[in-house]
C-alpha cells in the first residue's frame, strides 16, 4: 500500500464503502424518494467510490416478487408496489381527472412520434389541436417541450416524460405497447401527402 | 357539383342519417370517415376509398337534408372527396398534373390506418397498470420537497438540552432579593381619598382593605400597614380623623368634611 | 368438508393467502400508506384470515440490517430509514427551520409532563407561554390536545403525538431519558456542574 491510497483511506470521503453496505445506502435513499432517481442523482447522495449500477442490479434481485420491487423508469429507479397487489390500496388511489378523447389521442400520438410538432399532431387527427389539449398533458407533466424541428418555422416538437414512464409503468419509451409493429407497418412515418412537396405542409392542406 | 355525384344506394343513405345526428361527437372529417369506413365491415386496409367518398358525400347530403349545419372543415372535405371520386371514376389523363387519384387514395387510407391506430395504441396504454391506480409509490416520502414551505425540524438532543436547561435554571439563578407581596402606600392613599365620601360616620380600617389583600395574613399586614400610613397622611392633610380606644384595638377612621369634632 | 366452508373457499376473501403471500401484501400496504398503520388498520385491507402480527414480525426480521427498516411508530408500523444512515438524507432536509428556544421548552415540558396543562407549562418554564407557541406544535402535528384535567376549570392537557415519536425516532414518550441520564450524556455541560450533589428536582418523579 504506498502513501496516497493509505491517506485515501483515512479520509472519510475516500473511505472504499462495502457492497452489501451500498446496497443498503442506495436502499434507503431510493426508499426515501418518491420520484424515480437518476443513477447520477444517486451517486451524489452516497461516499464517493461507489458503484451504483452494481448496487442497484443486486437490490432489483433482492426483491424480485415481493410487495415492493424497484422499477427502472426512463433513466431512473423507484420502488414501487408490485402491480398484482394494487387491489390492497384501494385507499390510496388518487382520483384523477379522466382524460377527454382528444387528449388521450394526443397522448398516444406524442408517446408514438415523438419528437413531433404540433402540425404533425394535427395532420395525424385531422383536427386541429385545441389549445387546452397539450397545456393539459404538460400540466400534467407527462409531455415536454422538446428540441426544434430544424425545418423552416423551426417548430417546437413535444416529446413525453420521465413521470409519463412512471405512471404507465414503462421502463423506456422504446417498451410502448405494439411499438414494433406499429414501426414495421409504417404507421410511425411521416408521409407527406402526394402531391405536397413542403416537409411542413400548410395547416388546411395538411388535413387530408 | 354535378348531380350524379350524389346517388348514394339507400343503405349508405341510412348509415349517413344516422351518423348526421351524431355529428357534434365526431373529431372532424376524418374521424367521421373512420367511423364511416367501419361501416363498411372490411379490414381498413381494404376499404374502398371510392365508396367511402361516396358514403360521405351522402352524410353531407343528408346533413343538408335534415338542416343541420356542418362545420367548414367537413365541407371542404367534401369538396375535396367529390375531386377525388371523379379523379378515381375517370380514366387517367396522361397530361394531368399532380397525384393520380389512386396515390390520393391510398394517403387517405394511410391516414385512417394511422389514426386507427393511436386510438389502439392510446387504449392500450390507458389499460396498463397506472400509478397511483394499480402500482403505488411511497405513501411517505421522506424526501423534503424543494416546493414544500418552511418546515420545523428539531433533533432529540435540542429537545432534551432544552429540558436540561428548564430543569436546571433554577440551580443557577442569578442572585436577587425576592420581594414578598407589598401593598404600597400609594395604592393605599389612592383607594382611600376615594372611600372618604363614604366615611360619614366612623369605619374600622380593616373593612377598607382591598378584598384580595384582606385573607392571607402576609398580604392583610401589608395592606394594613400601608392603608394606616396613608391615613395618618390624610389626618395629617385634615381630611380625616382617627380613633383608637387601646393599643391593639381596632383603629376607626372618619371623614372630617365640614363638622367639628 | 360442508357446504359452507366449500362456499368460503370460493370466496377470494376467504381464501386463505399463504403466509409469504401474506408478507408481501403487508410489505405492499405499509409502503404505500401515507402515515403508520396499526394492525387493525393492516388487517382490513387485507384479504380475511391474514396473521397480520405474524407477517409483521417476518417483514421486521427480513429488513433487520437493510437500508430501510420497519419500525414501529406509536401504535402503529412504517417503513423508515435505517437510523444510521439517516446522512444521506441529510441533503434534502433544506428548507427547514429550527424550533425557537421556546417553541422547544414547550415540547419537551409537553413530553416529560404529559398530559400538561397551559398552566403548568408556565409554572415550568417560569414564563408566560405565547398562544402562538402552542398553536405552532399543534400545527406540526408534534402537540396535540389531551382529556381535560378534572380540576377546577376543567383546563385543556396537551400531550405528544405520535409524529412526535415518529419524528424524534422514539417508541414511546417513556423512553425519554431521565434528567440523571442527560447529565450522564454530559447534556447539561453547558453549565457549570453544581457543588452538592445535585438532588433531583422535585418534578423528576413525573418523568419517568
Amino acid at each position: 500500500m504506498n502513501e496516497s491510497t493509505r491517506r485515501s483511506f483515512d479520509d472519510p470521503a475516500f473511505r472504499v464503502v462495502p457492497g452489501p453496505e451500498q446496497e443498503r445506502m442506495v436502499e434507503a435513499v431510493l426508499f426515501a424518494a418518491a420520484t424515480p432517481l437518476g443513477l447520477r442523482e444517486i451517486e451524489e447522495r452516497l461516499p464517493l467510490g461507489c458503484d451504483v449500477p452494481e448496487a442497484i442490479a443486486a437490490l432489483r434481485r433482492r426483491y424480485e416478487g415481493r410487495g415492493v420491487t424497484l422499477a427502472r423508469v426512463g433513466e431512473g429507479f423507484a420502488f414501487r408496489t408490485a402491480p398484482d397487489l394494487g387491489f390492497l390500496m384501494a385507499r390510496e388511489v388518487v382520483e384523477t381527472r379522466k382524460l377527454s378523447r382528444a387528449a388521450l389521442e394526443t397522448l398516444a400520438i406524442v408517446a408514438y412520434h415523438q419528437p413531433v410538432t404540433r402540425a404533425e399532431i394535427e395532420e395525424i387527427r385531422g383536427v386541429s389541436v385545441s389549445g387546452g389539449t397539450l397545456d393539459l398533458l404538460i400540466e400534467l407533466g407527462w409531455v415536454r417541450f422538446g428540441r426544434r424541428r430544424q425545418t423552416p418555422g423551426r417548430p417546437m416538437t413535444f416529446a413525453v416524460t420521465e413521470a409519463f414512464l412512471d405512471h404507465f409503468g414503462l421502463e423506456t419509451a422504446q417498451e410502448l405497447p405494439g411499438l414494433a409493429e406499429l414501426r414495421a407497418a409504417g404507421l410511425l412515418d411521416n408521409r407527406p401527402a402526394p402531391g405536397v412537396p413542403a416537409p411542413e405542409p400548410e395547416r388546411s392542406g395538411s388535413l387530408l | 357539383m354535378p348531380d350524379d355525384v350524389f346517388d348514394p344506394s339507400v343503405p349508405e343513405r341510412r348509415v349517413a342519417e344516422a351518423l348526421v345526428v351524431d355529428v357534434g361527437g365526431f373529431e372532424g372529417p376524418l374521424d367521421l370517415l373512420l367511423a364511416l369506413s367501419q361501416s363498411q365491415k372490411v379490414d381498413l386496409r381494404r376499404v374502398s376509398i371510392l365508396r367511402l367518398a361516396e358514403q360521405y358525400l351522402a352524410f353531407v347530403e343528408a346533413a343538408k337534408r335534415l338542416r343541420i349545419e356542418l362545420a367548414a372543415e367537413y365541407l371542404v372535405i367534401a369538396a375535396w372527396l367529390a375531386y377525388l371520386k371523379s379523379r378515381l371514376l375517370l380514366p387517367p389523363d396522361p397530361a394531368a398534373e399532380g397525384p393520380s387519384g389512386e396515390d390520393l387514395a391510398a394517403h387517405l387510407a394511410f391516414q385512417l390506418e394511422r389514426l386507427e391506430a393511436m386510438r389502439t395504441a392510446a387504449a392500450r396504454l390507458m389499460a396498463r397498470d397506472q400509478l397511483g391506480r394499480d402500482v403505488f409509490a411511497r405513501g411517505t416520502p421522506e424526501q423534503v420537497a424543494r416546493t414544500a414551505t418552511v418546515t420545523h425540524s428539531a433533533a432529540l438532543v435540542d429537545l432534551l438540552r432544552a429540558y436540561a436547561r428548564i430543569k436546571t435554571r433554577d440551580e443557577f439563578q442569578p442572585l436577587h432579593l425576592a420581594r414578598g407581596p407589598v401593598y404600597t402606600m400609594e395604592a393605599a392613599l389612592a383607594r382611600m381619598r376615594g372611600l372618604l365620601a363614604c366615611a360619614l360616620d366612623w369605619v374600622e380600617l380593616a373593612s377598607w382593605l382591598p378584598g384580595d389583600w384582606a385573607v392571607d395574613p402576609v398580604r392583610r399586614r401589608s395592606a394594613t400597614a400601608a392603608s394606616f400610613a396613608a391615613a395618618l397622611e390624610l389626618v395629617k392633610s385634615g381630611r380625616l380623623d382617627l380613633r383608637q380606644e387601646a393599643p391593639f384595638q381596632p383603629i376607626y377612621l372618619r371623614a372630617r368634611g365640614d363638622r367639628t369634632g
